[in-house]
């Protein structure tokens, strides 16, 4: 162990370390070399330090912090505890990824604005890290904002009108649905407990109760608009025109799994699995998050841009979480944990591959994808991987989720839900697959197309010029594709993990 | 306003008793009916009817309007200034008790310059209003419009 | 000695250095005069305010008559907590002023700009710091009739300025009569004008034609002065034409210290046990309340004046205070003096900063802040800040408001309201989101050569935003003021004749 | 019916007090022309005087002055407190005259409707400068 380091300030160094990034890198702006490797070395930086904590807390060193009375009674605390350890490890070590990913990616388009770009993401890692440790809820609301707010110009980046135009959407759905639902149901959680902790087997037992319950849980599922819960999904499709590191960031790491991660929990620590079990709170939304899963699979395969498929794939793919926690029952939760973790990991690759795609060959959609595959092997593998988990074939990451999942359905008496989520995967099969089908076994586009000029051999893959994307770009995506395999071998060590703060 | 040697002559005669009587409303307001308000109204009065009969020009040599506005300032500084002093001699704000060692000399002090101070403010404030206006007009009235 | 008599110092020290400013030359030394004697006011206030808070109700009596036959300055937690209210802004816009109104004012002027900014600021003192009723009249007044001049000399830019001063002045002067009205009524039937003697006296009357008609003039006198909903007519144009630095110092005083008084009368003269006082709150501030919220909100989107767009979401907000009035319990009237705060903070805060585009650039239309997010980086930023609190986004001071405002709706059980209250911050996020999209994204004009506004402007714009922003991260200095204000009304509406009550 | 009679008699001063009332409230809504609007709003003010100056009359009452004579003795206050409200209400007219002078003078007009239509033209020059 370092000397001198507390858990106390590690928990502070997670917080403060992506904000000072923010300044160093605010410096640096005319020296990109420098600018980017501050970037590179805190978040180096920060994942060892949530290692670091993570280590302490399986010693069984936990550490709690307040800072300053927001609201009388209602600190800005923070605390460690397993889900929101696991989140911040993701979180983290995608970070250092997706910065290497990014300067691959920014230096090859040769974007504007980068240092605000780094900026912006340096401050969205440090409201995510505040969302992860945070100690009750206000000071999650206070974060999960911030997060909206530091992502709002990564999401503008291009300043064309499209971007504008995604941008609105994007922080106007996230800022209504947090301040129409989200804080009015945290009063009243504040009013009737008058607390906000987050405490093991929740807050509100016996203190509401019918369908007063299940109204609260509504909305504090659908003010996480974060989590995309439809019909207030919208937002991720149009945040689509953000660069796609981006997007990879947004849709795997940072907002829609803090989305998700405020839905978990509320479920284990606010309401509380027992509580929620007992009182079929959650029961309803059970049904709107299996509409909104299969729903958005079936849009996601009919979206011909990469991206939006991929956007689509996320709102359902998150389903699977609100879904877990709506089932009320410890397995539900304990896949749902998974499912961040092995979504957060196939979903950053697909993206990341998509990137890479697209800087390779400048195509967007998948039907001028034919052939791409036997060109970028390492990319279209890595999509492969990635897909498998996000499918949910053993053995693969996201094998795990849908078994914990599912038994928490048989749990609960939710049968019907196994087959839901049978009817997902198979869609699933169907929007990711081809994508790796098309790329290794249809000819190149421009094969066939193409009038062939006669007696002369012209070789169309040296016309397209389509080589493998930049080093910076395939190597993350193939180490995160590698990644959202092996979870599938410490899916277990995790679940034992989150177990003991589910209740008994 | 020449010609008009009847008005010229009235205004001769009232203006002084005016001024007078204002002083007398000034001075024995804290006896009788009167003080600042009425006594500042009436000296202002007699002044703007000087105004009226001898012209905007008159009335600005007179009395010129910078130095009203100071009058206005003044006046109130008076006021405060007593109330002040009552603070500084070690009473409450406004107290006239302790401005003199004897109480009801105090108040009478106090009440005399409080009111002259309030009528200073009055008179130079309706002058100022009436100057303020006056100065607006293009063009002296011509004896028919009398 | 001088802590002693600081309640009466505290409005006496801006009303003497009125005079005094209208006797210099210089507009300089008048300024100077301006920010020692508002500055003054703001120290005097913090340290009222925290006497106040550990030891209890000060009273002063004027002359040394005894209340109820004298004027009696009384300061509780409410009151000395809208002094510091106002005496914060007053000073920030009395430091922002001098370059601001250098641009707008000749010099010549500017003296006497300055005498009556300073009646304009005493008279907000004396109206929240004296106990009784016919001088809170006269104070009012003090305070209006400079309020009106002060709206008047925008007209050097533009004209519309006097016509917005008239009005103003007509319906300053119909709501201020209404108010005396109201009050020779009640004092014909209790004969004192002492607010806390009046209290007790109508307690015991109990009901009587005479005390509601009263009571009718004076809430809709004092609704003429703070704007209420459909009263608010006035508002937008006066904010709209005034100089910057009076538009920001009135958004931030004038309607608070009025809501103020009718709390005042609401509470403590007429208490809310009487039958047809709890009725106007529910029965009128709440419907006008969030009608003010969602019809001024809806206005505001569509100006392209940025001045009047914050005017109007003024009167949104006055809506704000009122339905956390309407709750009339404990929590509800801590959020309502709360949001006085705050709205105070913020509103004057964005004013400042529309301010120092008008100083760089000679107008306010939405066009004119293209790009100025690149040009005026710290004005800008200042006013996002300002905006995202508007909107009520955690760690500003505005999330705070809305919080209590919230937990208020939910004690009384009106979800309805809470739900209203919380959609209607969203209009905010469409008229703010409209600003903040012209200054960064959209180009600036060609040959655009503005700079960013002077240090003298930034200083006092920015510790309003920075204490938006402190006072949102720990909001246990104001929450607990404004529970304590509200304690003082709610509890303890005879002051010093009955004992304390609290939770 | 005699007891309604005596009511409304001897409360007449209510009723001069409410008509005046009235009739400058009416004055100031419906007027057009802005002096005409402070002369209404003149009357307005002037009938809440006449309401605090009569309720402070008390039939045989003298000033309160101890004499030891009499016992009854009307209150002085609300003369007092009309004397504030006069001068207040004369600094009023003086800024609501001044602005309508100063308005003649930038707008040529005193008359509400004109000025309206000015000013609505100011405002569509404004959102052409767009």
């Amino acid at each position: 162990m370092i000397e001198g380091l507390t858990p106390e300030l590690a928990l502070g160094l997670t917080l403060l370390l992506p904000g000072l990034g923010a300044l160093v890198i605010g410096v640096a702006d005319r020296f990109p070399n420098i600018r980017e490797t501050a970037s590179l070395l805190i978040a180096t930086a920060l994942c060892g330090t949530v290692v670091w904590l993570l280590m302490n807390y399986l010693a069984g060193a936990t550490a709690q912090l307040r800072v300053v009375q927001m609201l009388p009674g209602l600190p800005i605390s923070f605390f460690v505890e397993p889900i929101g350890l696991i989140f911040a490890l993701v979180a983290s070590a995608l970070w250092i990824v997706i910065t290497v990913y990014s300067i691959g990616y920014m230096r090859s388009k040769n974007y504007p604005h980068q240092t605000r770009f780094y900026i912006c993401f340096a401050l969205a890692m440090a409201s995510t890290m505040g969302i992860a440790f945070a100690g009750n809820m206000i000071t999650l609301f206070l974060f999960y904002e911030m997060l909206t707010l530091s992502t709002y110009p990564l999401v503008l980046h291009h300043e064309t009108d499209a971007a504008k135009r995604g941008a609105r959407i994007y922080i106007s759905v996230l800022l209504t649905t947090s301040i129409l639902f989200f804080l009015p149901a945290i009063v009243w959680t504040w009013w009737i407990a008058g607390t906000l902790d987050f405490t093991p087997g929740g807050i509100l037992t016996g203190k509401i109760e019918g369908p007063q319950a299940a109204i609260l849980f509504a909305l504090y599922l659908f003010g996480a608009g974060k989590a995309a819960l439809m019909p207030f999904h919208f937002w991720l499709p149009a945040a689509m025109v953000a660069p796609t590191p981006v997007s990879a960031f947004l849709h795997a790491v940072a907002v829609v799994k803090a989305g998700v991660f405020t839905v978990l929990k509320v479920g284990i620590y606010i309401f509380g699995v027992g509580f929620l079990s007992e009182t079929h709170a959650s029961e309803w939304m059970i049904w709107v998050a299996a509409v909104s899963l299969i729903i958005a699979s079936f849009v996601a395969l009919r979206k011909d841009e990469l991206k939006a498929r991929l956007a689509y794939s996320t709102i359902a793919q998150l389903a699977y979480v609100t879904l877990g926690v709506s089932l009320a029952s410890v397995m539900g939760m304990v896949g749902g944990v998974l499912q961040l973790v092995a979504h957060a990991l196939g979903k950053i690759t697909l993206f990341m591959c998509a990137g890479a795609i697209y800087v390779a060959s400048g195509k967007r959609n998948i039907s001028e994808m034919r052939g791409l595959g036997r060109l970028m092997p390492f990319t279209f593998g890595a999509f492969l991987l990635a897909a498998l988990s996000i499918i949910g074939i053993p053995p693969s990451g996201g094998a795990w989720s849908k078994w914990f999942l599912m038994i928490g359905a048989a749990d609960s008496g939710q049968q019907v839900m196994i087959g839901v989520w049978m009817l997902s995967s198979v869609l699933s099969v169907a929007y990711l697959i081809p994508v790796v089908a098309r790329g290794f076994f249809l000819p190149l586009q421009g094969e066939k197309d193409r009038p062939q000029p006669q007696g002369q051999e012209v070789s169309t893959i040296s016309q397209l010029r389509v080589r493998e994307a930049p080093l910076w770009c395939v190597v993350p995506a193939c180490i995160t594709g590698v990644l959202s395999v092996l979870i599938y071998f410490v899916g277990p060590a995790i679940a034992e993990f989150v177990l003991p703060v589910l209740g008994p | 306003m020449r010609h008009h040697i009847i008005l010229r002559i009235a205004a001769q005669l009232l203006i002084p008793p005016i001024l007078l009587f204002a002083l007398y409303v000034q001075f024995h307001g804290d006896f009788g009916p009167g003080g600042g308000f009425q006594a500042g109204v009436i000296f202002a009065a007699g002044l703007v009817l000087y105004g009226l009969v001898y012209g905007v020009a008159e009335i600005h040599r007179v009395a010129p309007t910078h130095v009203a506005m100071k009058m206005m300032a003044i006046g109130l500084l008076i006021y405060i200034g007593v109330g002040f002093a009552g603070l500084g001699l070690g009473g409450k704000y406004l107290d006239y008790n302790v401005l003199l060692h004897d109480p009801m000399a105090g108040q009478h002090l106090g009440i005399f310059l409080v009111e002259l101070g309030v009528g200073i403010t009055v008179a130079s404030t309706m002058l100022v209003i009436y100057q303020c206006f006056s100065e607006h007009q293009s063009r002296d009235l011509a004896d028919d419009e009398w | 000695m001088m802590l002693a008599h600081l309640p009466v110092l505290e409005v006496l020290v801006p009303l003497a250095a009125a005079p005094l400013c209208a006797l210099l030359r210089r507009p300089l030394l008048a300024w100077g005069v301006v920010m020692a004697s508002t500055t003054f006011a703001l120290g005097g206030s913090l340290v009222l305010l925290f006497q106040v808070l550990s030891n209890g109700v000060i009273s002063y009596h004027i002359g040394d008559w005894a209340p109820p036959w004298g004027i009696e300055f009384r300061l509780d937690a409410a009151n000395s907590f809208v002094l510091v209210l106002v005496s914060l802004v007053g000073t920030m816009c009395a430091i922002y002023g001098r370059k601001s109104v250098e641009r707008e004012i000749s010099p010549e002027a500017q003296p006497l700009f300055c005498t009556l900014l300073l009646l304009c600021f005493a008279g907000m003192l004396g109206v929240t710091s004296t106990g009784d009723a016919f001088n809170l009249f006269v104070f009012l007044e003090i305070s209006s009739l400079s309020t009106y001049v002060l709206v008047a000399m925008g007209a050097s830019r533009d004209k519309r300025a006097l016509t917005a001063a008239f009005t103003y002045l007509l319906v300053g002067t119909i709501g201020a009569t209404f108010y005396v009205i109201g009050l020779g009524l009640v004092y014909a039937l209790t004969g004192t004008l002492n607010m806390a003697d009046m209290a007790l006296r109508i307690t015991d009357i109990g009901d009587s034609s005479t005390l509601r008609v009263g009571f009718a003039f004076i809430i809709i006198g004092f609704g003429l002065k703070l704007a209420i909903f459909p009263l608010h007519q006035w508002l937008p144009n006066a904010y709209t034409y005034a100089p910057s630095m009076v538009s920001a110092f009135l958004a931030g005083t004038a309607t608070k210290v009025a809501v103020y008084a009718s709390l005042r009368f609401l509470y403590t003269v007429f208490s809310p046990n009487l039958h047809f006082d709890a009725q106007v709150l529910q029965t009128l501030f709440l419907p006008l309340g969030l009608a003010a919220i969602f019809v001024a909100s809806g206005v505001a989107i569509f100006q392209s004046n940025i001045k009047r767009l914050l005017a109007y979401s003024s009167v949104a907000q006055v809506g704000y205070i009122l339905v956390g009035v309407s709750f009339a319990n404990i929590t509800g009237l801590t959020a309502t003096f709360l949001h006085l705060f705050n709205h105070a903070i913020m509103k004057s805060g964005l004013l400042l900063a529309v301010g120092c585009v008008v100083y760089r650039t000679g107008s306010c239309s939405i066009s004119t802040f293209r790009g100025l997010g690149h040009r005026m980086p710290w004005t800008m930023a200042a006013f996002v800040i300002g905006g995202l609190s508007m909107i009520g986004i955690p760690a500003t001071v505005g999330f705070i408001s809305k919080w209590y405002l919230v937990l208020g709706a939910l004690e009384r059980g009106w979800w309805p309201v809470a739900f209203a209250m919380v959609a209607g911050s969203l209009l905010a996020l469409i008229y703010f989101g409209r600003i903040v999209e012209a200054a960064y994204l959209q180009p600036s004009p060609e040959g655009n050569k503005v700079t960013e506004a002077p240090l003298s402007m930034l200083a006092p714009l920015w510790v309003l935003t920075i204490s938006c922003l402190a006072l949102g991260i720990n909001s246990e200095f104001t929450v607990s003021s404004a529970r304590a204000a509200a304690n003082a009304l709610f509890f303890d509406p005879h002051p010093g004749l009955s004992m304390q009550v609290g939770p | 019916m005699v007891m309604e009679y005596n009511f409304i008699l001897a409360h007449y001063n209510y009723w001069a007090v409410m008509l005046l009332m009235a009739v400058g409230f009416y004055v100031v809504v419906s007027r057009g022309n802005l002096i005409k609007k402070i002369v209404g709003l003149n009357m307005f003010q002037v009938s809440v005087f006449m309401l605090y100056i009569s309720i402070g009359k008390v039939t045989d009452g003298t000033a309160p002055i101890l004499t030891g004579k009499t016992e009854v003795f009307s209150n002085p206050l609300p003369h007092v407190l009309i004397l504030t409200a006069i001068v207040v209400g004369v600094a009023t007219t003086a800024i609501g005259l001044a602005l309508a002078v100063r308005i003649h003078e930038s707008y040529g007009t005193i008359e509400e409707d004109e000025i309206l239509v000015i000013d609505r033209t100011l405002e569509q020059q404004d959102a052409r400068a767009q």
